[in-house]
Protein backbone atom coordinates (compact mmCIF):
# COMPACT_ATOMS: atom_id res chain seq x y z
CA UNK A 1 0.00 0.00 0.00
CA UNK A 2 1.23 3.31 -0.86
CA UNK A 3 -0.50 7.25 -0.58
CA UNK A 4 0.45 9.37 -3.28
CA UNK A 5 -0.46 13.16 -2.65
CA UNK A 6 -0.60 16.00 -5.05
CA UNK A 7 -1.82 19.32 -5.00
CA UNK A 8 -4.19 21.26 -7.48
CA UNK A 9 -4.56 25.23 -7.27
CA UNK A 10 -6.51 24.50 -3.32
CA UNK A 11 -7.14 20.82 -3.45
CA UNK A 12 -5.45 18.08 -1.55
CA UNK A 13 -5.40 15.07 -4.05
CA UNK A 14 -4.85 11.66 -2.69
CA UNK A 15 -4.33 8.71 -4.92
CA UNK A 16 -4.56 5.20 -3.03
CA UNK A 17 -2.55 2.23 -4.13
CA UNK A 18 -2.74 -1.45 -3.47
CA UNK A 19 -4.43 -3.05 -0.52
CA UNK A 20 -6.44 -0.73 1.79
CA UNK A 21 -7.51 -3.14 4.85
CA UNK A 22 -7.19 -2.32 8.77
CA UNK A 23 -3.77 -2.99 8.87
CA UNK A 24 -2.45 -0.40 5.63
CA UNK A 25 -5.64 1.99 6.82
CA UNK A 26 -3.50 3.82 10.27
CA UNK A 27 -0.77 5.03 7.91
CA UNK A 28 -2.64 6.38 4.94
CA UNK A 29 -4.92 8.30 7.21
CA UNK A 30 -1.85 9.68 9.06
CA UNK A 31 -0.56 10.89 5.77
CA UNK A 32 -3.82 12.71 5.28
CA UNK A 33 -4.15 14.27 8.00
CA UNK A 34 -0.66 15.30 7.43
CA UNK A 35 -1.27 16.76 4.32
CA UNK A 36 -4.35 18.45 5.07
CA UNK A 37 -3.07 20.10 8.38
CA UNK A 38 0.12 20.94 7.11
CA UNK A 39 -1.66 22.68 3.81
CA UNK A 40 -4.77 24.15 6.02
CA UNK A 41 -6.39 22.43 2.61
CA UNK A 42 -10.27 22.34 2.78
CA UNK A 43 -10.70 20.28 -0.18
CA UNK A 44 -9.97 16.80 -1.00
CA UNK A 45 -10.16 14.41 -4.06
CA UNK A 46 -9.94 10.29 -3.50
CA UNK A 47 -8.51 8.28 -6.41
CA UNK A 48 -9.17 4.69 -6.27
CA UNK A 49 -7.64 4.16 -9.51
CA UNK A 50 -5.16 2.14 -8.61
CA UNK A 51 -6.54 0.03 -5.57
CA UNK A 52 -6.36 -3.50 -5.43
CA UNK A 53 -8.64 -4.67 -2.56
CA UNK A 54 -10.30 -2.52 -0.31
CA UNK A 55 -12.73 -3.92 2.93
CA UNK A 56 -14.62 -1.92 5.24
CA UNK A 57 -11.68 -0.08 6.62
CA UNK A 58 -11.88 1.99 3.57
CA UNK A 59 -15.44 3.43 4.39
CA UNK A 60 -14.00 4.41 7.85
CA UNK A 61 -10.80 6.29 6.07
CA UNK A 62 -13.97 7.95 3.81
CA UNK A 63 -16.37 8.48 5.98
CA UNK A 64 -13.75 9.91 8.43
CA UNK A 65 -12.05 12.30 5.97
CA UNK A 66 -15.92 13.16 4.94
CA UNK A 67 -16.86 14.09 8.93
CA UNK A 68 -13.76 16.48 8.99
CA UNK A 69 -13.88 18.81 5.58
CA UNK A 70 -17.64 19.01 6.69
CA UNK A 71 -16.96 20.41 9.85
CA UNK A 72 -14.56 22.94 8.02
CA UNK A 73 -16.80 23.09 5.24
CA UNK A 74 -14.68 22.41 2.85
CA UNK A 75 -15.61 20.11 0.19
CA UNK A 76 -14.48 16.28 -0.94
CA UNK A 77 -15.28 13.95 -4.09
CA UNK A 78 -14.12 10.46 -4.57
CA UNK A 79 -13.25 9.04 -8.24
CA UNK A 80 -12.05 6.08 -10.27
CA UNK A 81 -13.94 3.75 -8.50
CA UNK A 82 -14.12 0.25 -9.75
CA UNK A 83 -16.98 -2.01 -10.11
CA UNK A 84 -16.28 -3.86 -6.88
CA UNK A 85 -15.65 -1.28 -4.81
CA UNK A 86 -18.77 0.18 -6.01
CA UNK A 87 -20.98 -2.83 -4.45
CA UNK A 88 -18.86 -1.31 -0.95
CA UNK A 89 -19.19 2.23 -1.31
CA UNK A 90 -23.24 2.21 -1.89
CA UNK A 91 -24.07 -0.90 0.64
CA UNK A 92 -22.45 1.65 3.00
CA UNK A 93 -24.42 5.46 1.68
CA UNK A 94 -21.12 7.13 0.72
CA UNK A 95 -23.11 7.57 -2.76
CA UNK A 96 -25.56 9.20 -0.66
CA UNK A 97 -23.33 11.81 1.06
CA UNK A 98 -20.37 12.06 -1.33
CA UNK A 99 -20.10 13.13 -5.44
CA UNK A 100 -17.94 10.10 -7.25
CA UNK A 101 -16.74 11.07 -10.78
CA UNK A 102 -15.47 9.03 -13.01
CA UNK A 103 -12.11 11.23 -13.17
CA UNK A 104 -10.21 12.97 -11.01
CA UNK A 105 -10.47 15.55 -13.18
CA UNK A 106 -14.00 15.88 -13.07
CA UNK A 107 -13.89 15.19 -8.84
CA UNK A 108 -11.37 18.35 -9.53
CA UNK A 109 -13.81 20.52 -10.89
CA UNK A 110 -16.51 19.56 -8.95
CA UNK A 111 -14.51 20.30 -5.40
CA UNK A 112 -13.38 23.84 -6.91
CA UNK A 113 -16.86 24.99 -8.03
CA UNK A 114 -17.93 24.04 -4.52
CA UNK A 115 -15.45 26.34 -2.68
CA UNK B 1 -14.13 -22.71 20.05
CA UNK B 2 -12.61 -24.90 18.14
CA UNK B 3 -13.59 -27.63 15.36
CA UNK B 4 -12.21 -29.91 12.94
CA UNK B 5 -13.65 -31.53 9.67
CA UNK B 6 -13.83 -35.07 10.95
CA UNK B 7 -12.48 -37.13 7.73
CA UNK B 8 -15.88 -39.03 7.90
CA UNK B 9 -17.74 -36.01 6.97
CA UNK B 10 -18.08 -35.65 3.07
CA UNK B 11 -16.03 -32.90 2.42
CA UNK B 12 -13.75 -33.27 -0.90
CA UNK B 13 -10.52 -30.76 0.45
CA UNK B 14 -9.94 -28.10 3.09
CA UNK B 15 -7.15 -26.34 4.77
CA UNK B 16 -6.66 -25.09 8.43
CA UNK B 17 -4.89 -21.92 8.98
CA UNK B 18 -3.84 -20.47 12.14
CA UNK B 19 -2.07 -17.29 12.58
CA UNK B 20 -1.74 -14.48 15.67
CA UNK B 21 -3.62 -11.54 15.88
CA UNK B 22 -1.51 -9.28 13.95
CA UNK B 23 -2.77 -6.77 11.74
CA UNK B 24 0.19 -8.29 9.09
CA UNK B 25 -1.54 -10.96 8.60
CA UNK B 26 -4.66 -9.75 7.48
CA UNK B 27 -3.79 -9.91 3.71
CA UNK B 28 -2.18 -13.29 4.13
CA UNK B 29 -5.23 -14.82 5.24
CA UNK B 30 -7.67 -13.56 2.52
CA UNK B 31 -4.74 -14.54 -0.12
CA UNK B 32 -4.35 -18.22 1.45
CA UNK B 33 -8.06 -18.63 1.15
CA UNK B 34 -8.39 -17.36 -2.06
CA UNK B 35 -5.73 -19.07 -3.35
CA UNK B 36 -7.83 -22.30 -2.13
CA UNK B 37 -10.65 -21.26 -3.46
CA UNK B 38 -9.23 -20.85 -6.88
CA UNK B 39 -9.40 -24.41 -7.86
CA UNK B 40 -13.07 -23.97 -7.74
CA UNK B 41 -12.64 -21.46 -10.48
CA UNK B 42 -14.89 -18.67 -9.20
CA UNK B 43 -15.48 -15.64 -11.60
CA UNK B 44 -12.61 -12.90 -10.33
CA UNK B 45 -15.78 -11.17 -8.72
CA UNK B 46 -16.54 -14.42 -6.80
CA UNK B 47 -13.28 -14.43 -5.31
CA UNK B 48 -12.97 -10.80 -4.40
CA UNK B 49 -16.56 -11.17 -2.69
CA UNK B 50 -15.10 -13.80 -0.89
CA UNK B 51 -11.48 -12.37 0.08
CA UNK B 52 -13.74 -9.15 1.24
CA UNK B 53 -15.44 -10.87 3.47
CA UNK B 54 -12.70 -13.57 5.15
CA UNK B 55 -10.77 -9.78 5.62
CA UNK B 56 -14.04 -8.31 7.24
CA UNK B 57 -14.29 -11.36 9.77
CA UNK B 58 -10.50 -11.50 10.08
CA UNK B 59 -9.97 -7.95 10.98
CA UNK B 60 -12.96 -8.58 13.72
CA UNK B 61 -11.11 -11.27 15.52
CA UNK B 62 -7.56 -9.24 15.92
CA UNK B 63 -9.78 -5.62 16.59
CA UNK B 64 -12.37 -6.73 18.76
CA UNK B 65 -11.91 -9.67 19.78
CA UNK B 66 -8.28 -9.48 20.95
CA UNK B 67 -8.49 -5.88 20.98
CA UNK B 68 -4.98 -5.76 19.30
CA UNK B 69 -3.54 -8.08 22.62
CA UNK B 70 -1.76 -11.20 21.56
CA UNK B 71 -4.09 -14.25 20.63
CA UNK B 72 -4.57 -16.60 17.86
CA UNK B 73 -7.16 -16.56 15.23
CA UNK B 74 -8.21 -19.86 13.52
CA UNK B 75 -9.75 -20.52 10.10
CA UNK B 76 -11.07 -23.39 8.17
CA UNK B 77 -11.60 -23.40 4.78
CA UNK B 78 -13.53 -26.32 3.46
CA UNK B 79 -15.18 -27.25 -0.19
CA UNK B 80 -17.64 -29.75 -1.43
CA UNK B 81 -19.04 -29.59 -5.31
CA UNK B 82 -18.93 -25.96 -5.79
CA UNK B 83 -19.46 -24.80 -2.51
CA UNK B 84 -17.07 -23.55 -0.20
CA UNK B 85 -17.13 -22.85 3.99
CA UNK B 86 -14.95 -20.91 5.86
CA UNK B 87 -15.14 -20.76 9.60
CA UNK B 88 -13.04 -17.63 11.43
CA UNK B 89 -12.56 -18.08 15.53
CA UNK B 90 -11.03 -16.39 17.93
CA UNK B 91 -10.68 -16.88 21.39
CA UNK B 92 -11.37 -13.30 22.31
CA UNK B 93 -13.76 -11.08 24.10
CA UNK B 94 -17.27 -12.27 22.46
CA UNK B 95 -20.22 -10.57 21.41
CA UNK B 96 -22.76 -9.48 24.10
CA UNK B 97 -25.55 -8.96 21.77
CA UNK B 98 -25.45 -10.24 18.44
CA UNK B 99 -28.47 -8.85 17.08
CA UNK B 100 -26.96 -5.22 17.85
CA UNK B 101 -23.85 -6.52 16.33
CA UNK B 102 -25.07 -7.27 13.04
CA UNK B 103 -27.12 -4.23 12.45
CA UNK B 104 -25.51 -2.13 9.82
CA UNK B 105 -23.83 0.85 10.64
CA UNK B 106 -22.85 -0.28 14.32
CA UNK B 107 -19.55 -0.26 15.66
CA UNK B 108 -18.38 -0.19 19.28
CA UNK B 109 -15.45 1.17 18.00
CA UNK B 110 -16.06 4.90 16.33
CA UNK B 111 -12.90 6.00 17.81
CA UNK B 112 -11.24 3.80 15.55
CA UNK B 113 -12.94 4.93 12.45
CA UNK B 114 -14.60 1.59 11.99
CA UNK B 115 -17.40 2.11 9.97
CA UNK B 116 -19.78 -0.61 11.20
CA UNK B 117 -20.39 -2.29 8.25
CA UNK B 118 -18.17 -5.38 8.25
CA UNK B 119 -21.21 -7.59 9.08
CA UNK B 120 -23.55 -6.32 6.49
CA UNK B 121 -20.56 -6.90 3.46
CA UNK B 122 -19.96 -10.60 4.70
CA UNK B 123 -23.81 -10.74 4.74
CA UNK B 124 -23.99 -9.45 1.13
CA UNK B 125 -20.87 -11.12 -0.82
CA UNK B 126 -21.77 -14.57 1.02
CA UNK B 127 -25.02 -17.05 0.82
CA UNK B 128 -25.06 -17.27 4.15
CA UNK B 129 -23.22 -16.05 7.66
CA UNK B 130 -23.18 -17.17 10.98
CA UNK B 131 -22.16 -15.84 13.98
CA UNK B 132 -21.62 -17.70 17.47
CA UNK B 133 -20.25 -16.29 20.59
CA UNK B 134 -20.17 -16.22 24.21
CA UNK B 135 -19.03 -13.30 25.71
CA UNK B 136 -15.17 -13.81 27.62
CA UNK B 137 -14.77 -16.94 25.55
CA UNK B 138 -14.83 -15.82 22.18
CA UNK B 139 -16.57 -15.91 18.26
CA UNK B 140 -17.16 -17.95 15.58
CA UNK B 141 -18.03 -16.87 12.05
CA UNK B 142 -19.40 -19.30 9.40
CA UNK B 143 -19.12 -18.15 5.86
CA UNK B 144 -20.71 -19.76 3.20
CA UNK B 145 -20.99 -19.44 -0.96
CA UNK B 146 -21.75 -21.50 -3.98
CA UNK B 147 -19.38 -20.49 -6.51
CA UNK B 148 -19.18 -20.87 -10.44
CA UNK B 149 -21.76 -22.06 -12.84
CA UNK B 150 -23.25 -24.94 -11.03
CA UNK B 151 -26.44 -22.85 -9.15
CA UNK B 152 -27.96 -26.52 -8.20
CA UNK B 153 -25.52 -26.63 -5.55
CA UNK B 154 -26.66 -25.52 -2.19
CA UNK B 155 -24.64 -24.68 0.91
CA UNK B 156 -24.99 -27.36 3.18
CA UNK C 1 6.40 -35.38 14.06
CA UNK C 2 4.49 -32.45 15.07
CA UNK C 3 5.79 -29.15 16.92
CA UNK C 4 4.72 -26.07 18.48
CA UNK C 5 6.09 -22.38 18.30
CA UNK C 6 5.66 -22.00 21.80
CA UNK C 7 4.99 -18.44 22.62
CA UNK C 8 7.94 -18.09 24.82
CA UNK C 9 10.41 -18.29 21.85
CA UNK C 10 11.33 -14.77 20.12
CA UNK C 11 9.00 -15.08 16.95
CA UNK C 12 7.94 -12.26 15.78
CA UNK C 13 5.29 -13.49 13.57
CA UNK C 14 4.00 -17.18 12.14
CA UNK C 15 1.57 -19.03 10.64
CA UNK C 16 0.44 -22.71 10.40
CA UNK C 17 -1.35 -24.58 7.67
CA UNK C 18 -2.63 -27.67 7.59
CA UNK C 19 -4.50 -29.23 4.48
CA UNK C 20 -4.88 -33.29 3.06
CA UNK C 21 -2.13 -34.37 0.67
CA UNK C 22 -3.76 -33.63 -2.77
CA UNK C 23 -1.49 -32.32 -5.36
CA UNK C 24 -4.56 -29.28 -5.99
CA UNK C 25 -3.10 -28.13 -2.25
CA UNK C 26 0.57 -27.46 -4.18
CA UNK C 27 -0.40 -24.32 -5.19
CA UNK C 28 -1.97 -22.96 -2.45
CA UNK C 29 0.83 -23.92 0.15
CA UNK C 30 3.48 -22.01 -1.95
CA UNK C 31 0.91 -19.26 -2.43
CA UNK C 32 0.69 -18.86 1.47
CA UNK C 33 3.69 -18.96 2.59
CA UNK C 34 4.74 -16.20 -0.07
CA UNK C 35 1.72 -14.02 0.56
CA UNK C 36 2.86 -14.14 4.37
CA UNK C 37 6.83 -13.54 3.94
CA UNK C 38 5.91 -10.51 1.96
CA UNK C 39 5.83 -9.00 5.06
CA UNK C 40 9.77 -9.01 5.11
CA UNK C 41 9.96 -7.24 1.52
CA UNK C 42 11.93 -9.90 -0.29
CA UNK C 43 12.80 -9.61 -3.69
CA UNK C 44 11.05 -11.03 -6.12
CA UNK C 45 13.61 -13.77 -7.07
CA UNK C 46 14.21 -14.60 -3.21
CA UNK C 47 10.22 -15.05 -3.29
CA UNK C 48 10.24 -17.29 -6.20
CA UNK C 49 13.04 -19.39 -4.74
CA UNK C 50 11.10 -19.81 -1.13
CA UNK C 51 7.77 -20.76 -3.34
CA UNK C 52 9.75 -23.19 -5.36
CA UNK C 53 11.45 -25.01 -2.06
CA UNK C 54 8.26 -25.24 -0.23
CA UNK C 55 6.52 -27.05 -3.39
CA UNK C 56 9.37 -29.05 -3.97
CA UNK C 57 8.59 -30.11 0.15
CA UNK C 58 5.25 -30.51 -0.17
CA UNK C 59 4.72 -32.07 -3.31
CA UNK C 60 8.03 -34.84 -1.85
CA UNK C 61 4.73 -34.95 1.08
CA UNK C 62 2.13 -36.03 -0.99
CA UNK C 63 4.00 -38.02 -3.61
CA UNK C 64 6.37 -39.75 -1.73
CA UNK C 65 5.22 -39.65 2.01
CA UNK C 66 1.86 -40.34 0.97
CA UNK C 67 2.10 -41.98 -2.01
CA UNK C 68 -1.12 -40.42 -3.40
CA UNK C 69 -3.21 -41.45 -0.50
CA UNK C 70 -4.91 -39.89 1.90
CA UNK C 71 -3.02 -37.80 5.02
CA UNK C 72 -2.56 -34.83 6.07
CA UNK C 73 0.34 -32.21 5.31
CA UNK C 74 1.55 -29.33 7.94
CA UNK C 75 3.51 -26.22 7.89
CA UNK C 76 4.47 -24.27 9.98
CA UNK C 77 6.35 -20.88 8.80
CA UNK C 78 7.91 -18.25 11.53
CA UNK C 79 10.25 -14.91 11.17
CA UNK C 80 11.70 -12.94 12.92
CA UNK C 81 13.86 -10.27 11.54
CA UNK C 82 14.77 -10.84 8.25
CA UNK C 83 14.78 -14.99 8.81
CA UNK C 84 11.99 -16.86 7.68
CA UNK C 85 11.84 -20.60 8.65
CA UNK C 86 9.88 -22.99 7.02
CA UNK C 87 9.05 -26.71 7.97
CA UNK C 88 7.05 -29.11 6.29
CA UNK C 89 5.94 -32.50 7.79
CA UNK C 90 4.07 -35.37 7.07
CA UNK C 91 3.17 -38.88 8.86
CA UNK C 92 3.93 -40.86 5.88
CA UNK C 93 6.30 -43.35 4.57
CA UNK C 94 9.34 -41.32 5.67
CA UNK C 95 13.39 -41.75 4.26
CA UNK C 96 15.22 -44.88 4.58
CA UNK C 97 18.34 -43.50 4.12
CA UNK C 98 18.55 -39.70 4.28
CA UNK C 99 21.82 -39.39 2.60
CA UNK C 100 20.96 -40.53 -0.52
CA UNK C 101 17.68 -39.52 -0.74
CA UNK C 102 19.63 -36.07 -0.74
CA UNK C 103 21.92 -36.93 -4.08
CA UNK C 104 21.11 -34.93 -6.94
CA UNK C 105 19.15 -36.79 -9.25
CA UNK C 106 18.23 -39.68 -7.18
CA UNK C 107 14.64 -40.47 -7.02
CA UNK C 108 12.94 -43.67 -5.83
CA UNK C 109 10.26 -42.86 -8.36
CA UNK C 110 11.76 -42.56 -12.33
CA UNK C 111 8.11 -44.16 -13.19
CA UNK C 112 6.59 -41.06 -12.46
CA UNK C 113 9.18 -39.24 -14.11
CA UNK C 114 10.56 -37.53 -11.08
CA UNK C 115 13.43 -35.93 -11.53
CA UNK C 116 15.44 -36.13 -8.30
CA UNK C 117 16.19 -32.49 -8.20
CA UNK C 118 13.71 -31.20 -5.76
CA UNK C 119 16.50 -31.36 -2.43
CA UNK C 120 19.02 -29.92 -4.42
CA UNK C 121 16.50 -27.31 -5.48
CA UNK C 122 15.78 -27.02 -1.61
CA UNK C 123 19.18 -26.53 -0.47
CA UNK C 124 20.56 -24.12 -3.07
CA UNK C 125 17.16 -21.88 -3.02
CA UNK C 126 17.51 -21.82 0.92
CA UNK C 127 20.11 -20.63 3.30
CA UNK C 128 19.67 -24.48 4.94
CA UNK C 129 17.70 -27.10 4.90
CA UNK C 130 17.43 -29.85 7.11
CA UNK C 131 15.57 -33.65 7.16
CA UNK C 132 14.31 -35.62 9.90
CA UNK C 133 12.70 -38.37 9.22
CA UNK C 134 11.61 -42.19 10.51
CA UNK C 135 10.49 -45.05 8.40
CA UNK C 136 6.84 -45.61 8.76
CA UNK C 137 6.24 -42.13 10.74
CA UNK C 138 6.97 -39.18 8.67
CA UNK C 139 9.12 -36.72 7.67
CA UNK C 140 10.12 -33.19 8.26
CA UNK C 141 11.64 -30.69 6.36
CA UNK C 142 13.11 -27.52 7.85
CA UNK C 143 14.17 -24.39 5.45
CA UNK C 144 15.57 -21.46 6.61
CA UNK C 145 16.42 -18.48 4.41
CA UNK C 146 17.53 -14.70 5.23
CA UNK C 147 16.03 -12.29 3.04
CA UNK C 148 16.03 -8.83 2.30
CA UNK C 149 18.78 -6.07 2.49
CA UNK C 150 20.32 -7.47 6.33
CA UNK C 151 22.74 -9.94 6.00
CA UNK C 152 23.60 -9.50 10.00
CA UNK C 153 21.09 -10.99 10.26
CA UNK C 154 21.87 -15.33 10.55
CA UNK C 155 19.74 -18.15 10.20
CA UNK C 156 19.42 -19.48 13.67
CA UNK D 1 -1.92 -23.96 -16.33
CA UNK D 2 -2.71 -24.65 -20.01
CA UNK D 3 -0.65 -26.27 -23.26
CA UNK D 4 -1.07 -25.07 -26.90
CA UNK D 5 0.27 -27.43 -29.27
CA UNK D 6 0.89 -25.44 -32.96
CA UNK D 7 2.87 -27.66 -35.92
CA UNK D 8 5.74 -25.97 -37.85
CA UNK D 9 6.08 -28.39 -40.84
CA UNK D 10 7.11 -31.34 -39.08
CA UNK D 11 7.64 -29.89 -35.85
CA UNK D 12 5.42 -30.11 -32.73
CA UNK D 13 5.73 -26.82 -30.73
CA UNK D 14 4.78 -27.16 -27.00
CA UNK D 15 3.76 -23.24 -25.86
CA UNK D 16 3.20 -23.44 -21.59
CA UNK D 17 1.12 -21.24 -19.85
CA UNK D 18 0.51 -20.89 -15.79
CA UNK D 19 2.07 -22.74 -13.35
CA UNK D 20 4.08 -26.06 -13.93
CA UNK D 21 4.02 -28.07 -10.84
CA UNK D 22 3.26 -32.07 -9.72
CA UNK D 23 -0.35 -31.26 -10.11
CA UNK D 24 -0.24 -29.64 -13.05
CA UNK D 25 2.29 -31.76 -15.31
CA UNK D 26 0.34 -35.04 -16.07
CA UNK D 27 -2.02 -33.40 -17.84
CA UNK D 28 0.66 -31.80 -20.19
CA UNK D 29 2.20 -35.09 -20.62
CA UNK D 30 -0.60 -36.54 -21.62
CA UNK D 31 -1.53 -33.94 -24.46
CA UNK D 32 1.66 -33.78 -25.53
CA UNK D 33 2.59 -37.64 -25.84
CA UNK D 34 -0.86 -37.41 -27.50
CA UNK D 35 -0.15 -34.53 -29.48
CA UNK D 36 3.50 -36.32 -30.71
CA UNK D 37 1.87 -40.09 -31.17
CA UNK D 38 -0.90 -38.49 -33.32
CA UNK D 39 1.16 -36.60 -35.34
CA UNK D 40 3.80 -39.33 -35.23
CA UNK D 41 6.04 -36.11 -35.06
CA UNK D 42 10.14 -36.72 -34.87
CA UNK D 43 10.90 -32.73 -33.31
CA UNK D 44 9.76 -30.83 -30.51
CA UNK D 45 10.19 -27.45 -29.22
CA UNK D 46 8.87 -26.19 -25.70
CA UNK D 47 8.58 -22.42 -25.35
CA UNK D 48 8.32 -21.42 -21.29
CA UNK D 49 7.60 -17.80 -22.75
CA UNK D 50 4.27 -17.86 -20.91
CA UNK D 51 5.26 -19.81 -17.45
CA UNK D 52 4.56 -18.31 -14.42
CA UNK D 53 6.00 -20.98 -11.37
CA UNK D 54 7.95 -23.92 -12.36
CA UNK D 55 9.39 -27.15 -10.05
CA UNK D 56 11.54 -29.98 -10.69
CA UNK D 57 8.24 -31.50 -11.86
CA UNK D 58 8.84 -29.64 -15.02
CA UNK D 59 12.47 -31.16 -15.25
CA UNK D 60 10.74 -34.35 -15.42
CA UNK D 61 8.84 -33.56 -17.99
CA UNK D 62 11.53 -31.78 -20.28
CA UNK D 63 13.80 -34.68 -19.32
CA UNK D 64 10.99 -37.79 -20.23
CA UNK D 65 10.32 -36.50 -23.49
CA UNK D 66 13.83 -35.71 -24.44
CA UNK D 67 14.66 -38.71 -23.30
CA UNK D 68 11.78 -40.20 -25.96
CA UNK D 69 12.50 -38.22 -28.48
CA UNK D 70 16.07 -39.76 -28.60
CA UNK D 71 14.95 -42.96 -28.87
CA UNK D 72 13.38 -42.06 -31.88
CA UNK D 73 16.26 -40.39 -32.98
CA UNK D 74 14.60 -37.36 -33.30
CA UNK D 75 15.25 -33.63 -32.53
CA UNK D 76 14.11 -31.45 -29.19
CA UNK D 77 15.01 -27.84 -28.11
CA UNK D 78 13.46 -25.38 -25.18
CA UNK D 79 13.33 -21.68 -25.55
CA UNK D 80 12.08 -18.42 -23.99
CA UNK D 81 13.88 -18.90 -20.78
CA UNK D 82 13.25 -16.61 -17.74
CA UNK D 83 16.22 -16.23 -15.65
CA UNK D 84 14.57 -18.11 -12.75
CA UNK D 85 13.71 -21.32 -15.00
CA UNK D 86 17.09 -20.94 -16.43
CA UNK D 87 18.59 -21.62 -12.63
CA UNK D 88 16.53 -24.62 -12.15
CA UNK D 89 17.23 -25.78 -15.60
CA UNK D 90 20.96 -25.18 -15.35
CA UNK D 91 21.29 -26.87 -11.63
CA UNK D 92 19.83 -30.11 -12.90
CA UNK D 93 21.98 -30.35 -16.21
CA UNK D 94 19.38 -30.03 -18.87
CA UNK D 95 21.55 -27.18 -20.40
CA UNK D 96 24.77 -29.97 -20.92
CA UNK D 97 21.81 -32.34 -22.82
CA UNK D 98 19.32 -29.97 -24.64
CA UNK D 99 19.55 -26.71 -26.71
CA UNK D 100 18.48 -23.28 -25.59
CA UNK D 101 17.71 -20.89 -27.72
CA UNK D 102 16.07 -17.30 -26.79
CA UNK D 103 13.45 -16.87 -29.46
CA UNK D 104 10.72 -20.14 -31.01
CA UNK D 105 12.08 -19.03 -34.27
CA UNK D 106 15.51 -19.91 -33.52
CA UNK D 107 14.75 -23.13 -31.86
CA UNK D 108 12.53 -24.09 -34.60
CA UNK D 109 15.43 -23.43 -36.91
CA UNK D 110 18.13 -25.61 -35.05
CA UNK D 111 15.34 -28.58 -34.90
CA UNK D 112 14.76 -28.57 -38.06
CA UNK D 113 18.37 -28.31 -39.13
CA UNK D 114 18.70 -31.14 -37.45
CA UNK D 115 16.40 -33.56 -38.43
N1 LIG E 1 -14.75 -11.27 16.54
C1 LIG E 1 -15.41 -10.35 17.29
N2 LIG E 1 -15.20 -10.29 18.63
C2 LIG E 1 -15.84 -9.37 19.40
N3 LIG E 1 -16.72 -8.46 18.90
C3 LIG E 1 -16.96 -8.47 17.57
C4 LIG E 1 -16.33 -9.40 16.71
N4 LIG E 1 -16.77 -9.16 15.45
C5 LIG E 1 -17.63 -8.14 15.54
N5 LIG E 1 -17.77 -7.71 16.80
C6 LIG E 1 -18.63 -6.63 17.27
O1 LIG E 1 -19.59 -6.35 16.27
C7 LIG E 1 -19.52 -5.00 15.86
C8 LIG E 1 -19.90 -4.84 14.41
O2 LIG E 1 -18.93 -5.46 13.58
P1 LIG E 1 -18.75 -4.95 12.10
O3 LIG E 1 -20.08 -4.89 11.44
O4 LIG E 1 -17.72 -5.82 11.44
O5 LIG E 1 -18.23 -3.45 12.21
P2 LIG E 1 -16.84 -2.80 12.64
O6 LIG E 1 -15.75 -3.83 12.56
O7 LIG E 1 -16.64 -1.71 11.65
O8 LIG E 1 -17.02 -2.30 14.05
C9 LIG E 1 -18.12 -4.56 16.20
O9 LIG E 1 -18.01 -3.16 16.36
C10 LIG E 1 -17.87 -5.33 17.50
O10 LIG E 1 -18.46 -4.67 18.59
N1 LIG F 1 8.46 -36.50 2.42
C1 LIG F 1 9.07 -37.62 1.95
N2 LIG F 1 8.67 -38.83 2.36
C2 LIG F 1 9.27 -39.96 1.91
N3 LIG F 1 10.31 -39.95 1.02
C3 LIG F 1 10.76 -38.77 0.59
C4 LIG F 1 10.17 -37.54 1.02
N4 LIG F 1 10.84 -36.53 0.42
C5 LIG F 1 11.79 -37.11 -0.35
N5 LIG F 1 11.75 -38.45 -0.25
C6 LIG F 1 12.65 -39.40 -0.94
O1 LIG F 1 13.78 -38.69 -1.41
C7 LIG F 1 13.93 -38.85 -2.82
C8 LIG F 1 14.56 -37.61 -3.43
O2 LIG F 1 13.67 -36.50 -3.32
P1 LIG F 1 13.79 -35.31 -4.37
O3 LIG F 1 15.23 -34.88 -4.44
O4 LIG F 1 12.81 -34.26 -3.98
O5 LIG F 1 13.44 -35.95 -5.77
P2 LIG F 1 12.07 -36.46 -6.44
O6 LIG F 1 10.90 -35.86 -5.71
O7 LIG F 1 12.17 -35.96 -7.83
O8 LIG F 1 12.07 -37.94 -6.35
C9 LIG F 1 12.55 -39.16 -3.30
O9 LIG F 1 12.56 -39.84 -4.54
C10 LIG F 1 12.00 -40.02 -2.16
O10 LIG F 1 12.46 -41.36 -2.27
Amino acid sequence: MSVETLVHQEVLVVRLHGDLDHHSVESIRSEVEKALTLGGYRALVMSFASIDFMDSSGIGLILGRYKKLKEMRGAMALCEINPSLEKILKMSGVYRVLPVFPSEREALAHVKGVL
Amino acid sequence: MSSRVSPSVAVENYIRLQFPSKSENESFARVAVASFVAQLDPTLEELTEIKTAVSEAVTNAIIHGYENSFGEVRIECSILDHTVKITIEDDGAGIEDISVARQPLYTSRPDLERSGMGMTIMETFMDLMELESSPGCGTRVTLVKTVGDDPSQQPS
